[in-house]
């Protein structure tokens, strides 16, 4: 039976202003987790019921461990950002299918906004061929030196321009003429809005990580759904981001909202 | 007194279930989810997320509010329909002993009497008429605000259903006995309530509400004072089983509301923080009883 | 922009306060306790406890029941009556630069009358008409619930009184806007809502409701979520000035309210937790409004 | 300004089944307290927004500490428990009005219940002259060498008999021929309204400190009652527990609930 875990902590750290670094010991999680996929972390505090989804940003098979990268944005991301090694955490996990990768793909485009990119560190891993990363923050990047490490060459864009190309990360792939076999884009959905417009005009094909407010995580309560339509479909349809995303075609989703 | 010495069945509408604990329609989907974390087996009952006539898509993301102690909802019943859950759904629940309860949702009445009807023929133990679900703008909330169109559709899906039908109220009302009562006058087998409570949400940053619906049904342990008065109020005013759910989510939350006259209780919004909410609540009423000599929850039920 | 530029003032019946943040009646007595954790110069307005014209003794102990995340209480508006309320606290209050709101209860029309004629000879600056109060049998709620008798006794109540009228909502209706309306064709100046919603626990070792009362009325964060749903629905319905309550107990939540169309916030449940909760409330709302360029709350209210 | 503090927990430890004792550095309020009166602790989780009023039991002016005795008995109680030294708590306080002391008074009877046993043992502190504690518990009697070694003569009686007396201490009291010129009382109002009836019957004044549920603990709210009614008052009245008590006279008590 699956089960809610307690997981120890063995690091918790800010990386960024805003941002932490979570190693979790979970020897099952780490066992079956694939790149894309998420864990639901659960709060402490009684007021917050529901547990807030995290992409899990690396695993570690070998020890047993995964990290995850997050924002601290509200209340249960700053009750995680208190919590110290040695401390446990509620964690439920892998959740969602992950990103699909075909093998046949040689030239890979990677696009991470934000709090979007930490899911994409793993993929990269598991991706062979020429890799190229744009990655868009607001002003500090993070994750630079681990896409690059991989070997895959990274191209920054920050709002602010205190890093590098000054602008988004669409305006600075078309700058930098982005192309590849596939893409694997996650980040803010006007973003991934933009992108699939791109990826569609230049006939690439494009996975997204989507992102919704969830309520149980695990497909039950139909409470985190995205527009799709697919090809074959008369109709759209709403699906849920837990259970049949996060990851989508991009042909898929219907970006109308 | 042990385990194995109690008396937990109960019935409702001529159905026994093994046990007083199902789940709240809507928080459990059919089942197939949970049924990797804990044993169906040893549920009372499952009630299924509500099913409409046609496919029903529900209400643009987002869909899901967190607030204190509790959370806000706009699924707005999205569902397959009924033909594809009977097919899909009631073979998988069949393979486990445990009662079948259908929530059906419509927004005319012609619409709910064709779900029973569809229903009628199916291998299911008990349907529960949804007259309450605040997400609907059509029909839905309007039957379970207004006794009149409580007493029509509860008598008009009675003429159609050939399994027990439960009524499930709204609390979102002045007086929760007027519609019970009308819900009984059109020959309800049973009660279930609370529904959720009709709240709303506001994302200061992005000054907008954080439900696309604006409003959205509120659940979770913050409603359980409200759900347990109505409890007690609706099982004072009729004599009907009730099911009693809204915020539960320990043994002792399920004691109270069996001591405010509940026959079962139905576990929601505690799913999504404990899979395994279910068996908790269910052991901890075997626990209460055992450490009170309590052999059977008739002994207590309702007598406050 | 700093807390010097900021424009907090808000205008209800024609009296200006300072700034929107007032307490809950009966959360905050007449501010004497408060007045040892806070300075009440700060405060928008004292609203205090409701008071009637005779003398009440109120409901039997236990009073107070805690809930996951709120609370129960069945007080029963016990208060010394209007004229020793005037004679002892309304001197108290008036020490400080803060306006003075009077919760007023009773029975019947008349007695509501009474304590409103006896008020108008006195130094206050408004008057709350509590319609709402769920812990007295007789009138109290049944004036809330009944949108004839809401506008009667608003009606009634303004002939009586010198000062403007703030009618005080409940939220145990069905439809908030009915109730709402009815308040202004009766002449309200303004609306407070929601008062508490009804709730009920129980102590499952004693088998018996925590209250004597059996019920009482529900507050705290728990019930936040149909506070600002029905501040919203009445704010769309009406165009008086509106004080929201129900759970505010940061500056976050009092944002929400206003974002909803509340012209002002009142705090109470979240005295008990904190009593410089005002002041928390009071720093976030300017901190807001700081981060966001807001000058004045006009810009917000309601926009939602 | 009054205001709560964060307190430190010096020490918290189990000293009978179910039973705490918690040293708090307070100096404030250990500077204000008087035998009689209580504290509200504030609760972390925040499902439990309302005090627990707590009495003192023992005043330290001295180190500026006051020490508490708690029975675990419920959410609020438990999470106490799990404190540990070097923790803090929430506290406000000294609240209440606490025993009124007469030096006239030469000869005293205490007499406590369970959990009510514990603001007594300050009170003997300040008391002068011969002094009788009579202690009723279920089993397990507490905080006996503390009164012994103030001098006094401690008289126990268990529900169960597990410890000298069975039976309840008023029968104890009464098979002692308990007698003085005064009494102070804490403990179940059913325990309170019969040695109430004894002291009437023997003449005997007496203080009783009165529990009730309360929400804010400094006479604010009106939430905390009971029935009173004084010799000149013709009608009886509700007054606070927390703000016109915890202790009064017994005979201004209405014992009829
Ligand atoms: C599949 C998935 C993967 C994610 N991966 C990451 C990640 O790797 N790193 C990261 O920093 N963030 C990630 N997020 C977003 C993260 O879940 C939210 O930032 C987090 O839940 C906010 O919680 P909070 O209590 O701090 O914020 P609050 O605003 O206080 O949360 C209130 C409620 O809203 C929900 N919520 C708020 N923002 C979001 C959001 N953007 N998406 C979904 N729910 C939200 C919370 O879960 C909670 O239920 C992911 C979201 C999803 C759906
Ligand atoms: C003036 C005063 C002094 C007290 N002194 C002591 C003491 O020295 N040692 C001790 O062990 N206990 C004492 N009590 C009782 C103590 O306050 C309760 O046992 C405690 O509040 C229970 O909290 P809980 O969360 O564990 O229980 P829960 O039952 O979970 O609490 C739920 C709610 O009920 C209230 N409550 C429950 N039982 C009582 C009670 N008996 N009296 C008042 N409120 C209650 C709680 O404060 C809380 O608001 C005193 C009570 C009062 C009024
Ligand atoms: C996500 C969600 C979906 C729901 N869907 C339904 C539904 O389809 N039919 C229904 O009758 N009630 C539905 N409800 C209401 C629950 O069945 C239950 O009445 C309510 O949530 C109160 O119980 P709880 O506090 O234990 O969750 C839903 C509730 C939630 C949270
Ligand atoms: C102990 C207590 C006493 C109250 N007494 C009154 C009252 O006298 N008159 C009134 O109109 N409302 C009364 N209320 C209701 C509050 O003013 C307020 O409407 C309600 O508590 C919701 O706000 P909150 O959640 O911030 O407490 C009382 C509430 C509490 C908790
Ligand atoms: S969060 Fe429940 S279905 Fe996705
Ligand atoms: S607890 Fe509020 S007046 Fe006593």
């Amino acid at each position: 039976m699956k089960e809610i875990k307690h997981a120890m902590i063995q690091e918790n750290r800010m990386i960024a202003p805003g941002m932490y670094s979570m190693t979790l010991q979970a020897e099952d999680i780490a066992k079956l987790a694939k790149p894309g996929q998420f864990v639901n972390l659960y709060c402490k505090g009684e007021a917050r019921l529901l547990p807030r989804p995290i992409s899990i940003c690396e695993i570690n098979k070998e020890e047993g461990t995964i990290n995850l990268i997050y924002a601290v944005v509200g209340k249960g991301t700053g009750e995680f950002s208190q919590l110290e090694e040695g401390d446990t955490v509620e964690v439920l996990g892998p959740l969602g299918n992950g990103f699909m990768i075909d093998e046949n793909k040689k030239k890979h485009i990677v696009v991470g906004g934000g709090v979007g990119t930490p899911p994409l560190l793993e993929l990269v891993k598991h991706l062979k061929g020429e890799i190229d990363v744009y990655l868009g923050f607001r002003s500090y990047p993070i994750l630079v030196e681990d896409f690059e490490s991989l070997g895959a060459r990274v191209h920054i864009a920050t709002e602010d321009g205190s890093v590098d190309f000054k602008g988004n990360v669409l305006e600075l792939m078309k700058k930098e003429n982005a192309n590849g076999d596939i893409i694997y884009a996650c980040g803010p959905k006007l973003m991934l809005k933009a992108v699939s417009e791109w990826a569609a005009s230049n006939d690439i094909p494009m996975q997204v990580s989507l992102e919704e407010r969830m309520a149980c995580g695990i497909g039950a309560c139909v409470g985190c759904v995205c527009k799709t339509k697919k090809k074959e479909d008369k109709d759209w349809q709403h699906r849920k981001v837990c259970k049949d995303g996060p990851v989508f075609w991009h042909t898929e989703v219907i970006w109308d909202e | 007194m042990n385990e194995k010495t109690l008396d937990l069945k109960v019935e409702i509408g001529g159905v026994v279930l093994k046990n007083p604990v199902t789940v709240a329609s809507g928080t459990f989907g059919s089942g197939r989810e949970f049924s990797e974390f804990i044993d169906l087996n040893k549920l009372g009952a499952v009630t299924v997320k509500g099913v409409s006539s046609a496919p029903w898509k529900g209400n643009p993301a987002p869909r899901i509010a967190e607030t204190y102690g509790g959370m806000l909802n706009s699924v707005g019943l999205q569902n397959p329909g009924v033909e594809k859950f009977i097919k899909n759904d009631i073979p998988f629940l069949r393979e486990y002993d445990t009662k079948i309860i259908v929530n059906i949702a419509g927004k005319t009445i012609e619409e709910y009497c064709d779900v029973a009807e569809k229903l009628s023929h199916a291998d299911i133990d008990l349907i529960e008429l949804n007259i309450s679900c605040p997400n609907v703008k059509e029909g839905g909330v309007a039957f379970g605000t207004d006794p009149h169109m409580a007493r029509e559709v509860t008598k008009e899906v009675k003429r159609h259903s050939k399994h027990p039908v439960i009524v499930k109220l709204s609390p979102n009302v002045t007086d929760i006995t007027e519609i019970a009562k009308a819900a009984i006058e059109g020959g309800a087998d049973g009660l279930s309530l609370i529904n959720t409570l009709l709240g709303m949400a506001i994302d200061i940053h992005k000054r907008k509400p954080i439900l696309a619906n604006v409003v959205g049904g509120f659940s979770g342990p913050a409603i359980k004072p409200v759900a347990l008065r109505m409890v007690y109020q609706a099982a004072k005013a009729v004599s009907v089983p009730i099911i009693g759910m809204g915020g539960i989510s320990t043994g002792e939350d399920a004691i109270e509301f069996i001591l405010a006259g509940a026959t079962a209780i139905a576990v929601g919004t505690a799913n999504f923080r404990n899979p395994k909410a279910t068996m908790d609540v269910l052991d901890g009423i075997k626990e209460y009883m055992i450490s009170n000599g309590i052999k059977s929850l008739n002994e207590i039920r309702g007598i406050i």
